[in-house]
C-alpha cells in the first residue's frame, strides 16, 4: 500500500460511459492482487474524498495498473476523470483492501459472475486463476445492453456466458438467468456486481451448493480502514469490530458471502 | 533549531501535532503510510464503555471542500481498545490521548474509571458529536450541562481532562468558560459541523442519518474564529482542528490562540499530512526569527 | 413545460430565484452582465435610514471554497435608495425585496415606515449581520429579540416581511419559531458563518474588522441542514440561500423545505448564475415529470 | 465589460518573479483603455476570488490582450497563473474600472510614475499619450533592483528615469528620488505603485503645482461596483456612496490623487 503520484499512460472509451486507463504505477502494480482497489484522488481540490476503483489489471514488471471505471454522472469526478491525458499525473492509494483469494480455488470447480461495472475486476481474478490452474472456469457476464466491453478479453482465461437487461445480446435478464439457462455449477462461486445481482448469486450458491466469495461496495474516506465509513452488516460478530459490521475497504471489499448481509 | 515542545495541562508533547479523534483509528491503519514517532500525540477514535455498532450507511458524503460523516461512534469498546489498542500505540514515543463517549454521565464515568489506570496521558471527552441522538451533543450545546459533566470527570479522571467543544452553538466563549469552570484542564475546538447534502436524483438524503458532521478545509475559517473567541475567554490550553490541511492552516490557528493543534479529514487525502505539519511549523519558527513554538501561540495583532 | 411561479407570502414570483442581498447591488452594476428580467426577484443590498460607511478595509479575504466579507453595512440610506434604485429596478419584470437594516429597532422602523409608501414588493429584515456590532446580530441570536423586533416591524410593515436569520446559532429552529410568533410572513437563511482568516506572513487578521462572514459553496452543506431544519419547524415560507452555485445545489435546497432560493457569492464568479439557476431547475422540472416547482418544495424522502 | 473564457496565447517569464501572459480575448480586447483592468479567474474552484490584473498592453485589432503579474508567494493563486500553457482557457472579466482619461493630458506636461507592479500599467498609459501626442513624456519607474522588466518597451514612448531599492541600477532610492534628481516638472502626474509610493507622489506634485492621477488597489469581489468590498477613502462624499469611500472596481482603479486619502 503506497500514496503516490501515478502517471497516466493511456485512456481509453470502451462502451458508453466506460472507460480504461493505464496508469504507470510500479510499487502498487507490484503488490497487486486480483479484487483489491486503490484510491482515486481526483484534479479538484473542491472533491476531496478518494474514487475507490478496482484493479482491472496489474503487471507488476512494467509497472502498470488497469483500472476500468463508469462515470456515473454529469459533473461527477468520474466524468472529471475521463477528461484527462495521458502524460498527466493522478494521485492514488493503493493497492488496497484484501482481494480474491486464489489459492481457495486451486482445487475447485469455478464459477465467476460479474455484473455491470463489477465485471472488470473479475477479468484480472479470471486471468489469476488460469495462471494458477491452467484451465478455463465458467464466467457470467451480465451488460445493460449489447454494448459489452472487456467480454473478449475474458475468452482467452474463461467460458464465457452473456446476460444483457434488454435481450439485445446473450440470455434476456440476469447473470442468474444466464447462468441456469447453461445449467452451470461449481463448488466456489465468485462474484462482483450491483446489490440486487449479489443476493441473486448467494441464492444461486446455495442451490448448487457452492461456497461464495463477493466484493462489495460503500462510500469511503479513508480507504484503509480509520474512518469506519465503509462498513457492512456482518452475520456475525467481526473480529476487529467487535460489532456485527466489517469494513469493505479493510476487511473486504471481498467477504464470505455467508458472513455479509446483502 | 526552534523547539518544538509543548506543555499542555502538565503532559509534554515533542510537538504540536496530533490527529483527530476518528480520522486516524487508533493509529494502527495508518503505521503503514505515516511515521508515528513524528506526532506529538495520536488522539484516538471514541471509546466507549461497550461496543458500539454505529449508524446505518451511508455514512459519509462528499461536499465542497470538505466531507460529512454519520459514523456514529462506532467501536469496539473501552476493554478491547485497552488490550488492542494501547499495546500497539506505547510502542510509540508519542503521547495518548484517548476521546471518550457515553450515551448518559454514567457511561462517560464508566469508560474515564477504567482507563484511571492505564497507561495513556490524556482524555478527551466528546460533548460535541452531531451523529448520535445521545452521543454528548446535549452536554455539547447548553453550558450549565457542559460544565457539570466536566466536574463529574474530573472527579473520577485520574488524567488530564480536554473537553472537546462543538461549533453548533451560538457562544463558543460560553461553552469553553462553563467546562473551564467545570475543571477543564483544556479544550478542544472545533467538532463538526452539521451539515446535509441531498441526493437530487433519488431526492433522498445522502447519509442514512439525514444529518452529518461536516470537516474539511470548507470549516477551517470558522474552526480559527472559534479558537479565537474561546482564546479570547479562557485560560485553559486549546488544541484547535478543523479543515487543517498543511502548516500555514496549522500556523493560522495557532496564531489565533491554540497551543496545539489537530490534523483529521486531511489525513485521507494525504496520510503524511501531521508530520509534514510538524515539519513545516519547525521550518516557520526558524524561517521567522522565534526560538519556540509556545512564542506563536495567540500571536495574531 | 413545468410552471415555474411561485407565491411567497401573497406575492407571486414568475421563478423561484432570487440574488443575496449585498451580492448583486441595487442590480444596476450587474445588470450589463445578466438579464434582470429573468429572476423571480432581486434582492437589494441592505438600507439603512441613512447613509453607512461600513468597516475599514481590507474587506474580503478569500478561503477554501468561499470567501469572507467585512462590509460592515455600507449604503446610501434609504432616501437615495427611494430616489436612485427603486425607479431603476421598476424597469424590469422582476420582484423587488428590500434588504433592512439597522443599528437599533427605531432604526429598522424608520427604514420600514419610509418604504411602506414606495413601490416595493416585500421587506427582507436583516437581523443577522455579524459584522456590525449593532447591525441586528444581537437581535438574530436571540429568540426572545428576534420575536419582539418581528412583531414591532410587522405593526409598520406595508409589505410582507421576510426574517433572515443567522446560522450562528445553537438552534436555527427555536430562532425560526420566534419569528413566526412575532408574525413574520416568511423567513430566508442562511446569513453569513462567522469567520476568521489570519496571514501568517504578517501574522495580521486578514479583514481589518478581525472576522467576517463566510459565505459561498464551503457553506451550503449547512445552509440546506438549517433550510431543512426550519421547514420541520414552521409554516411559513422559506428563502433558501448559502453557497448555491447552480441548480443542482438550489434543487437540492427546494427539496430541503425552501419555497424559493437565492444565489449569492457566485454571482462574483459567473454573472449569470441566478438565470441559469432558474432555467436548470425548470429543465429538472420536465426531466422528471413535475408540473409546477412547488412540487418539489420539501419534497426529499 | 464582459465575462468570458480567454486563451493563453503566450506566457513569459521577465523577471524574478514577474511574468507576463498574452489573452485572446477580443471583446474585452477591443473596449480596454490603458489602466483599466480584468479580473482573472483561477482554474482551482477551492479559490473563488478573482485576481484582479491590470491591462498592460491591448490590441483591439488582433483581440489580444496583454498581461503582466508578479507572483505574490508559495501557493498563491498567481504562483498557479505562472504555471498555465498557452492554449489552456481560462475565464476572466473587462474590461473592468475607469481607466486613465488620456484626452485630459492632450496639453498638458506630463509625468507618469510607476512603482513595482504598477509599473505594467504605465506602460499602455504611455503608448497611449505617445499615439494621442506624438511626443515622449517623461516616466520614472521604481524597481527593487536592478531586474528591471518592461523598461526597454518605454523607451519607444517616453523619457525614462529609474531608481531602485538596492541603487543597483539608476538612483538609489524612491521614483522621487529619481524624478528630483532628474529635476523633472510637470502640470499632470499619473501613477501607480505601493501605497507609501502614492504618498510621495502626492508631495511631489502639490510641490511642482501639477495636477494628478493615481491607481489604487483594494481585494476585491465582484469587480463591478456591487459588493462594496473595495472602497477606499474618500476626502469627500463621493457621489455613489453618499458616504466618503468609493469603490476602487467601478469608481476607480484611477483617482483624482486629491480625491482619495492615501
Ligand atoms: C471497492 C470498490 C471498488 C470499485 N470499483 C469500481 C470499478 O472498478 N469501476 C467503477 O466504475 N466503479 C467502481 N466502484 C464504484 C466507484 O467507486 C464509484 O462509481 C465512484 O466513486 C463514483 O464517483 P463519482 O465521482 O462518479 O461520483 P460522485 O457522485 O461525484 O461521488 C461523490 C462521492 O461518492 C462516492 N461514491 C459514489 N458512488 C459510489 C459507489 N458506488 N461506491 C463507492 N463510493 C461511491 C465517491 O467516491 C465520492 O466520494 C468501486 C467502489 C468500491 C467501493
Ligand atoms: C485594480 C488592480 C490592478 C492590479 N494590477 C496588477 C497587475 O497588473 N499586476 C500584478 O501583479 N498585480 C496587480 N494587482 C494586484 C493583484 O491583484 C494581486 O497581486 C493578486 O490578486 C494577488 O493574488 P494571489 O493569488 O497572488 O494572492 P493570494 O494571497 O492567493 O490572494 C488571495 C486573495 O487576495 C487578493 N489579493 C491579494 N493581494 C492583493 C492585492 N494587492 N490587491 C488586490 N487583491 C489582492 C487576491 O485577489 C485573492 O482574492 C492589481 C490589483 C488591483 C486591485
Ligand atoms: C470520519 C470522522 C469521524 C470522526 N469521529 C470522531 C470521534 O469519534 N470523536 C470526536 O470527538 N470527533 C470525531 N470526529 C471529528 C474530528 O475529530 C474533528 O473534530 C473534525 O473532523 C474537524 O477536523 P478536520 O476538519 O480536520 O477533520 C470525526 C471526524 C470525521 C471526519
Ligand atoms: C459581500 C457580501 C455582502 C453581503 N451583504 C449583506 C447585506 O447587506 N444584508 C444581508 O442580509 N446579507 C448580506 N450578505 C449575506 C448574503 O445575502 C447571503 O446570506 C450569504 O452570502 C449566503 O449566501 P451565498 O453563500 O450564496 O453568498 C452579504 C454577503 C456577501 C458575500
Ligand atoms: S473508508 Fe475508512 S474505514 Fe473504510
Ligand atoms: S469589488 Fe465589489 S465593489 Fe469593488
Amino acid at each position: 500500500m503506497i500514496k503516490t503520484k501515478a502517471k497516466i499512460l493511456d485512456c481509453e472509451k470502451l462502451a458508453e460511459g466506460v472507460f480504461e486507463m493505464k496508469l504507470f504505477a510500479p510499487e502498487a502494480a507490484k503488490e497487486a492482487r486480483a479484487g483489491q482497489f486503490v484510491n482515486i484522488y481526483l484534479p479538484d481540490k473542491t472533491r476531496m474524498l478518494p474514487r475507490p476503483i478496482s484493479i482491472c489489471g496489474y503487471d507488476g514488471e512494467e509497472g502498470i495498473l488497469r483500472l476500468v471505471y463508469r462515470v456515473t454522472g454529469k459533473g461527477s469526478g468520474t466524468e472529471l476523470l475521463s477528461t484527462l491525458k495521458p502524460e498527466e499525473n493522478l494521485d492514488i492509494l493503493g493497492p488496497l483492501g484484501n482481494g480474491y483469494d486464489v489459492s481457495l480455488a486451486a482445487d475447485k470447480e469455478v464459477l465467476i459472475f460479474g455484473g455491470g461495472i463489477g465485471i472488470p475486476p473479475m477479468l484480472g481474478l479470471a486471468k489469476s486463476l488460469y495462471a494458477l490452474r491452467g484451465k478455463k472456469c465458467d464466467v457470467v457476464l451480465g451488460y445493460r445492453n449489447s454494448e459489452l466491453f472487456l467480454e473478449n478479453e475474458f475468452r482467452a482465461y474463461a467460458n464465457v456466458h452473456i446476460s444483457t437487461d434488454d435481450g439485445s445480446f446473450g440470455v434476456k435478464g440476469t447473470v442468474i438467468d444466464a447462468a441456469k439457462d447453461a445449467g452451470l455449477t461449481a463448488n466456489l462461486v465468485m462474484a462482483c456486481g450491483p446489490g440486487p445481482m449479489l443476493r441473486g448469486v448467494k441464492s444461486y450458491t446455495k442451490e448448487i451448493g457452492a461456497k461464495g466469495f463477493v466484493s462489495l461496495e460503500e462510500r469511503m474516506a479513508c480507504g484503509v480502514g480509520a474512518c469506519l465509513g465503509c462498513v457492512c452488516k456482518t452475520t456475525a460478530v467481526d473480529e476487529h469490530s467487535h460489532v456485527k459490521n466489517a469494513r469493505v475497504c479493510k476487511d473486504g471489499p471481498v467477504f464470505d458471502i455467508d458472513f455479509v448481509e446483502l | 533549531m526552534a523547539d518544538m515542545k509543548i506543555n499542555i495541562a502538565g503532559v509534554e508533547w515533542k510537538n504540536p501535532v496530533t490527529v483527530c479523534s476518528g480520522t486516524f483509528g487508533s493509529g494502527m491503519e495508518y503505521s503503514e503510510l505515516t511515521d508515528i514517532n513524528r506526532l506529538g500525540a495520536v488522539t484516538t477514535k471514541g471509546i466507549a464503555s461497550v461496543p458500539w455498532e454505529g449508524n446505518e450507511t451511508p455514512r459519509i458524503a462528499e461536499v465542497c471542500g470538505g466531507m460529512l460523516n454519520a459514523i456514529g461512534l462506532q467501536g469496539p469498546g473501552v476493554d478491547v481498545f485497552i488490550e488492542r489498542d494501547i499495546p500497539f500505540l506505547k510502542k510509540y514515543d508519542t503521547k495518548i490521548v484517548v476521546n471518550v463517549c457515553g450515551h448518559s454521565e454514567d457511561e462517560y464515568l464508566e469508560v474515564v474509571d477504567r482507563l484511571a489506570g492505564e497507561d495513556v496521558d490524556m482524555l478527551e471527552i466528546n460533548i460535541s458529536c452531531p451523529n448520535v441522538k445521545e452521543g454528548g451533543i446535549a452536554f455539547g450545546q447548553n453550558p450549565s450541562s457542559a460544565e457539570h459533566i466536566t466536574s463529574l470527570i474530573k472527579k473520577h479522571a485520574k488524567q488530564p481532562v480536554i473537553m472537546k467543544l462543538s461549533p453548533n452553538v451560538t457562544s463558543i466563549a460560553d461553552m469553553a468558560k462553563a467546562v473551564e469552570s467545570g475543571g477543564a484542564d483544556a479544550v478542544s475546538l472545533i467538532n463538526t459541523i452539521t451539515g446535509m447534502k441531498i441526493d437530487i436524483r433519488t431526492r433522498r438524503f445522502a447519509l442514512a442519518n439525514k444529518t452529518g458532521g461536516m470537516s474539511g478545509p470548507a470549516v477551517h475559517p470558522v474552526a480559527v474564529r472559534m479558537v479565537y473567541e474561546t482564546a479570547q475567554a479562557v485560560n485553559i490550553p486549546i488544541i484547535g482542528m478543523g479543515g487543517i490541511r498543511n502548516a500555514e492552516d496549522a500556523i493560522e490557528m495557532m496564531l489565533a490562540g491554540a497551543t496545539a493543534v489537530s490534523v483529521g479529514t486531511e489525513n485521507f487525502v494525504n496520510p503524511k499530512a501531521a508530520e509534514e505539519v510538524a515539519d513545516g511549523i519547525e521550518r516557520y519558527l526558524d524561517d521567522n526569527g522565534f526560538s519556540s513554538v509556545s512564542e506563536i501561540v495567540g500571536a495574531v495583532k
